[in-house]
């Protein structure tokens, strides 16, 4: 089992679920965070004064894959978040120990 | 940039030359400006200013009502653009009025089209019936300008915008007003062609309602719809306001401004109708709502609290125009027709694809006709022209034949032809020039960023706020019926 | 979704029969519906009317501070829910208050029970001086049934409560309403009875407030506690409100609304008294609020905002029977005295189980009985029953001996029992019948989404809020003393 | 805690002593209690009270505006803490004026530096003349106090915060009013030497807003600057406010209360020249927001939402002391000039370190001077002192000579000196006796935490604002011009 | 040591925190998440249009454990979060290769 | 490749941020959190009833770095996000089995 993680655009994100629905990958947790890499921040200004959010807001998506499945994932994420531009974001592959169903008890692959 | 810079130059210079032209001749050519000799002729006057003066500080209010109701109605990235283009209609809405709106609309007639007379209440103006007309008058013309904002909301340039609602506020506005209420050619219909007192009009579904609503009408037609108000099928998608309460707070702060609104229009508290009229106003509007309540219950399978809200303010559009006119039961009757109409047609033009985020065109063009209309129909005979003395107005149903019932018709089609006509080619004109919509990274971006470089809830961010309601749509099974 | 079909059905057939009823007879059997006889009667009636309508149109908009108040204090999950109550509460207690609940309180007395008269405003009513007391009258009778609203804020099925609020509007407050102010029972206990000048109510601290509060009171014990309220051992746990600035907008706004409230109920501004009556208005709200902070920041630790707002509340629904008959000093002592007894009463329903998220019956009926009573103490002679001539409005302080007292002793029983009975009674049979309150699931989900399908802030999410603040809840170690 | 305990004592202990010596004498020593008199010896009571009554609560409906737009421009986590204060410096400020602030301003003048007259409304006072006089001038007192909450929001201590507006309200506030409006030295200058009608104020730039902002001046500089508002090198950055929606909201609300505010000064509907008070209002309203909209834009690159309705608020300062001495266009030069001065203004104070979060001190201390002084320039001789017989107010422009001109100088001078003077010091007391402002943890947590235990938005978290925005700020390169 | 994940209901938080407590094991850290498995959506309504917010609310926890609590934690958020009903969520057991408390720079089981 | 987490102070934020910008070290993803260990909680109340909040606010950041840089990124984490009071959190090193940046394709040390 792997675990995904996806650092990409919140325009983004449905197109990256509608493409890992089509390939039967339903699971998927969201987080709503705020990244900085080499894209440039935001200026805005209060009452005239401008000010700087250089954490832009950026969304993270979560899955827990079998192994086999793991490279199509990746795969996917890879081909529908991409715009080209900067601020597109990052894919990482982590190891997972053990991955357990809370409503089942089910573990391992089955727990997906 | 650039035109941006040349508009504001061209602004800049006019308010400069203005200036000063008025500075070198600080000429008093007033003719009551203390009010002495108005009251030692009239001694009810003390009482019609207090009347008048605190309706038009109502209707003022709902300034603050529209910007809380559209403001409710948007999502959060454009909020800060809503309260803004609702400041700034009014701010150089009433300088364009002061400046030519006013004589346009109440000088002497040119023809029955337009009036003309002292331009920025100079010389003669200044006497305090003359302003006390043109604040009550102002305060009118600030509220179609911003009923138009409400159709073209998140998706317009606040510069295209800026120009637009001078526009309405300096010309289109007191042009069609001049016509029904400054002596104009609608209001000799009756004179000239025997059409009942010609097209009335007490308090405004036509000269305000209709007139913010076919401007925001055109608008929105020009703008077209917002990214992702349609998905792939066309089919419309829910694009959720910020605020519900926010809105409702709108609806009640209008609510109130209106008894300002219609009872004020008499201009006059010797007008003991008055009471009628705020009895007529309050149960138009609250048939609108309760009817809204009930058909959105049944058709959505939830009572709609924005869509009530709507219902309670088409209720008040429609009683507009009738309110001095009718009595509690034809009131009651013409809210609930105004809130059926506004659900059906908030339905009907987003499925023809006209994008009206919070339903102004509906509540102010669709039940302004309606109110208009209705005078001819449920005018009872029993009030005239503001006044007690006949001729009265009376409708189809209490023996008037259908005299006025086609004025109204005329006046419906002469309202909509000039605003709707004008309007577009004036918002085409524009979009050719200077341009009327934000652009797609803009919009999606939101306006409150690009156009003002602010967010209106720093400390509150809602990054996500796109992805999680308008995709992974799936259409309802169940369709609405 | 039977019985709501059903309630609907009645509802929607009632509207169409009474419509058509009317329609097929437009005849027009008015008094004065133009007002100039009226105007040629009474010179004065412009004046009065100017007064009586702003003070009716300043009533309407406390509405929307009810709204405010209530929406800030309810967390986020139910706020579009309080708004529709808010709407809906209105636009339907306002049809019922046209179609029965006038001539119910104001008709000829049938042995001064309740009234008889001109339903729907029909025939003689058609009337500029019964229009005006309609529309005045209407909005406190608005305002009766929006209080209730609050008390059983959170957890009650929007079906039950809009027939609720219908019958409370059209039927518990015009018949109390007629026992004190319509020629009823009470008012005649001075002529009856020699008890003072008979049950005494100036604006309606016992007519209005005490009916919401105890209504609401009714409400509440019906409907139980919201989950969450009580820990295990029964102590109870706080629930913040979602917005403290969208509650004091409210309370501002009410207290802005009050102003027509009391003095607007001399119904006349030739009654200057109306100053005085202004004065005691703000002093009573100063007052309470006042004392509300300093006993909070002792008894707390805190000056607590929500409760200087409602103790701004309790010293307005105090100060609203006596407005007219007391001097500034005692509105000062009458407003502290409200402020502190309602913090009191918070803290003592809620120890007692009764869950009133607002504290609409702190505030409404037990300073509302505050108010009652401090009639018969502090009402100083000087003024008489909306009259300047006597027979004067005396209280025990002055040498009115005990009379006054008793009466307005006897008028807080009459009123608890009248209204606490009938409206038990009738929630009792509500929820045995189409059930009182939401399911568990519905509740912990928010009255937004599964009575409305609609959340308030759908920008915003504020998905943790329940385990955020409710859980891990441990008993502060030093108690509130 | 010790402080705070003592302070409660006192302050509960004044009111219990006061409240037992007013019940052991009940007397009525009234005037006119009752109105009949009055309304006998002129007719046009009834119409002025309406008029004057009615101003009062559009002006008591500030206090709501101003909490709205000082919220709305603070951050969420002080929120409920400018909430309390809105809340606070009215309900003990009203007490305070109750108790001793109206007889020091309008009382038998003492050498016309301050009056002597019926404490607490007893006795002689208990007169509808002088009850209705009271509520007009306690909701003008109350704007003043709060004016200053928003120069020292966000670091105030609460209790501090909270003497400090009874101070400005029971003491400092009277006494200049006496000098201008009750019969002081101020208003003799033309008497005694010859300077125009002496220094007038007609609805009070100089005794209401240059009273706020000079407070807030004073306090905002003995506070220092707000956590994070200047980086290392002393450049000020900004600290945006939570809601810009609240804050437009706000400012809609403040105008339409300017309309009782200005208009309502007449204390007569009988002065028709309400009518061009309150279309000078509205003018000058407009013009400020107007110019501020365009100024903004192109200093800034954007139109700026906050500082557009800021541009109102000082159009509406300037306008308060000339509104019944100029005509229209007038009142839009004079708000042209307001909103520009004010927007300099702002940047000024905020580059010498003077950390005014809502722009108080530019829009009502500042932009307060430039009224007062206009009146000088503008007044155009038509209207007098309060009323339409002469002799009239004349400035420069008209042939008035400098007279005017210079009697509004030293009204200015004297106002700064007094104001200032006198807050300085007594915040300097207190600063070194009870603290004057929080530690620097509960800045950093939040006045609402620390001060009320209490947080306004417990629904939704808004944990990093402090370093969403403030930190990582790179000085932009291209400067503000 | 053991990083242990787990996404369960908002509401069963404090149950699952009440048994790590009795449990001796105070850290937790808690994330606002919104996630999609096989629970259906949330249908919304604005205005008469049925939206559906298919990314419910769910919460996140992370733990922190050496690896003799590991199971015991796992087993603990296994019977408190569990309902039975679709959307109980799943528990994530990761390795870690280091722990660090920063307060007092002490490292592995140390800094839990 | 490493990720390395720590859960630190809201006010350390930029401070940190500092450390790792003039470290060359740009990259981060930041999340808002709530979390329990030793520190105590926050007490509030509502019209005098008292509550307790006792999840405090807290910021969680993400790194991903190279394997040569991860001990120099939690070096500086730990001396930044110090204050020596409790409450001032953790930092985790995790394994990483791989990371794509998503606008290049590119993977492993390249991908940072
Ligand atoms: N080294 C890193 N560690 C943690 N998060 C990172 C790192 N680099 C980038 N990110 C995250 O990825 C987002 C996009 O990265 P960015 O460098 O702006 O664009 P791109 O990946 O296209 O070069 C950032 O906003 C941040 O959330
Ligand atoms: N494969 C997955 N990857 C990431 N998160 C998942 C995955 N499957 C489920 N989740 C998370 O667990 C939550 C509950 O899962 P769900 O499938 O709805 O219920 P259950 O686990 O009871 O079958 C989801 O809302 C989502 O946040
Ligand atoms: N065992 C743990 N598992 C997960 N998060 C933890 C754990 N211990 C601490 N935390 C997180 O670290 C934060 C700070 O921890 P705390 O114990 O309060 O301070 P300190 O680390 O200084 O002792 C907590 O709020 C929580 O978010």
């Amino acid at each position: 089992m792997k675990k995904i993680e996806a650092i990409i655009r919140g325009e983004k994100l449905n197109e990256v679920r509608k493409a890992l629905l089509e390939a039967d990958i339903p699971g998927i947790t969201v987080y709503e965070v705020r990244g900085k890499g080499n894209q440039k921040g935001l200026e805005l200004q209060f009452r005239g004064r401008p000010y700087n959010v250089d954490l832009l807001p950026k969304t993270k998506i979560e899955l827990m894959v079998s192994d086999k499945n793991s490279e199509k994932v990746v795969e996917l994420i890879k081909e529908t978040a991409h715009t080209g531009n900067v601020g597109d974001g990052k894919i990482m592959i982590l190891p997972m120990d053990d991955l357990i169903k809370i409503r089942t008890g089910e573990s391992g692959d089955y727990a997906i | 940039m650039f035109q941006e810079v040349i508009m504001m130059k061209i602004i800049s210079q006019l308010i400069l030359v203005l200036t000063l032209s008025i500075m070198v001749a600080p000429i008093v050519l007033a003719a009551d400006p203390a009010g002495d000799i108005t009251l030692a002729e009239d001694s009810t006057a003390a009482v019609n200013f207090t009347w008048t003066l605190m309706a038009a500080f109502l209707v003022f209010l709902m300034q603050g009502g529209f910007a809380m109701l559209e403001g409710g109605l948007v999502r959060a990235k454009n909020t800060s653009n809503i309260m803004m283009k609702n400041l700034a209609d009014f701010t150089i809405g009433s300088l364009g009025y002061w400046a030519i709106g006013f004589p346009l609309m109440f000088g002497t007639s040119v023809a029955g089209i337009y009036g003309v007379g002292s331009w920025f209440l100079l010389g003669e103006a200044y006497d305090v019936s003359t302003y006390l007309l043109w604040i009550f008058q102002m305060v009118f013309a600030g509220t179609a300008a911003t009923i138009a904002s409400g159709a073209m909301a998140e998706r317009t340039k606040f510069r295209t915008y800026y120009i637009i609602s001078f526009l309405i506020t300096a010309l289109i506005y007191p042009i069609y007003g001049h016509w029904v209420w400054g002596g104009g050619w609608l209001s000799m219909l009756g004179e000239w062609y025997g059409l009942g007192l010609g097209h009335v009009d007490f308090a405004g579904s036509g000269v305000v309602h209709m007139v913010g609503g076919g401007a925001g009408l055109a608008g929105a037609m020009l703008l077209g719809a917002r990214i992702g108000k349609y998905d792939n099928e066309g089919k419309p998608r829910a694009i959720p306001g910020h605020s519900i309460s926010m809105a409702v707070l709108g609806v009640f702060i209008l609510w109130f401004g209106w008894f300002g609104f219609n009872p004020g229009s008499t201009l006059a508290a010797t007008e003991l109708r008055i009471s009628i009229i705020a009895v007529t106003t309050l149960l138009a509007g609250s048939a609108g709502g309760f009817i809204a309540t009930l058909y959105t219950w049944k058709k959505f399978g939830h009572p709609d609290v924005t869509m009530a809200g709507n219902g309670v303010i088409a209720g008040l559009v429609a009683i507009t125009a009738p309110c001095a006119w009718v009595e509690a039961w034809a009131a009651v009757v013409i809210g609930l027709a105004a809130g059926l109409i506004m659900v059906e047609s908030v339905l009907f033009f987003e499925r023809k694809g006209i994008d009206d985020p919070i339903g102004a065109v509906s509540c102010h063009l669709i039940a302004g006709i309606w109110g208009l209309i209705s005078v001819g129909i449920f005018a009872d005979g029993t009030y005239g022209l503001y006044t007690t003395e006949g001729p009265f107005v009376t409708g189809l149903l209490y023996g008037g034949g259908t005299g006025q019932l086609v004025a109204q018709v005329i006046g419906v089609i002469a309202n909509f032809a000039w605003v709707f006509g004008t309007t577009y080619v004036i918002f085409w004109t524009l979009k050719k020039t200077i341009g009327l919509r934000v652009s797609k990274e803009e919009e999606e971006e939101g306006l409150d960023k690009t156009e003002h470089g602010a967010i209106c809830y720093p400390d509150f961010t809602a990054p996500l706020e796109e992805s999680k309601k308008l995709e992974n749509y799936e259409p309802k099974k169940q369709e609405m019926k």
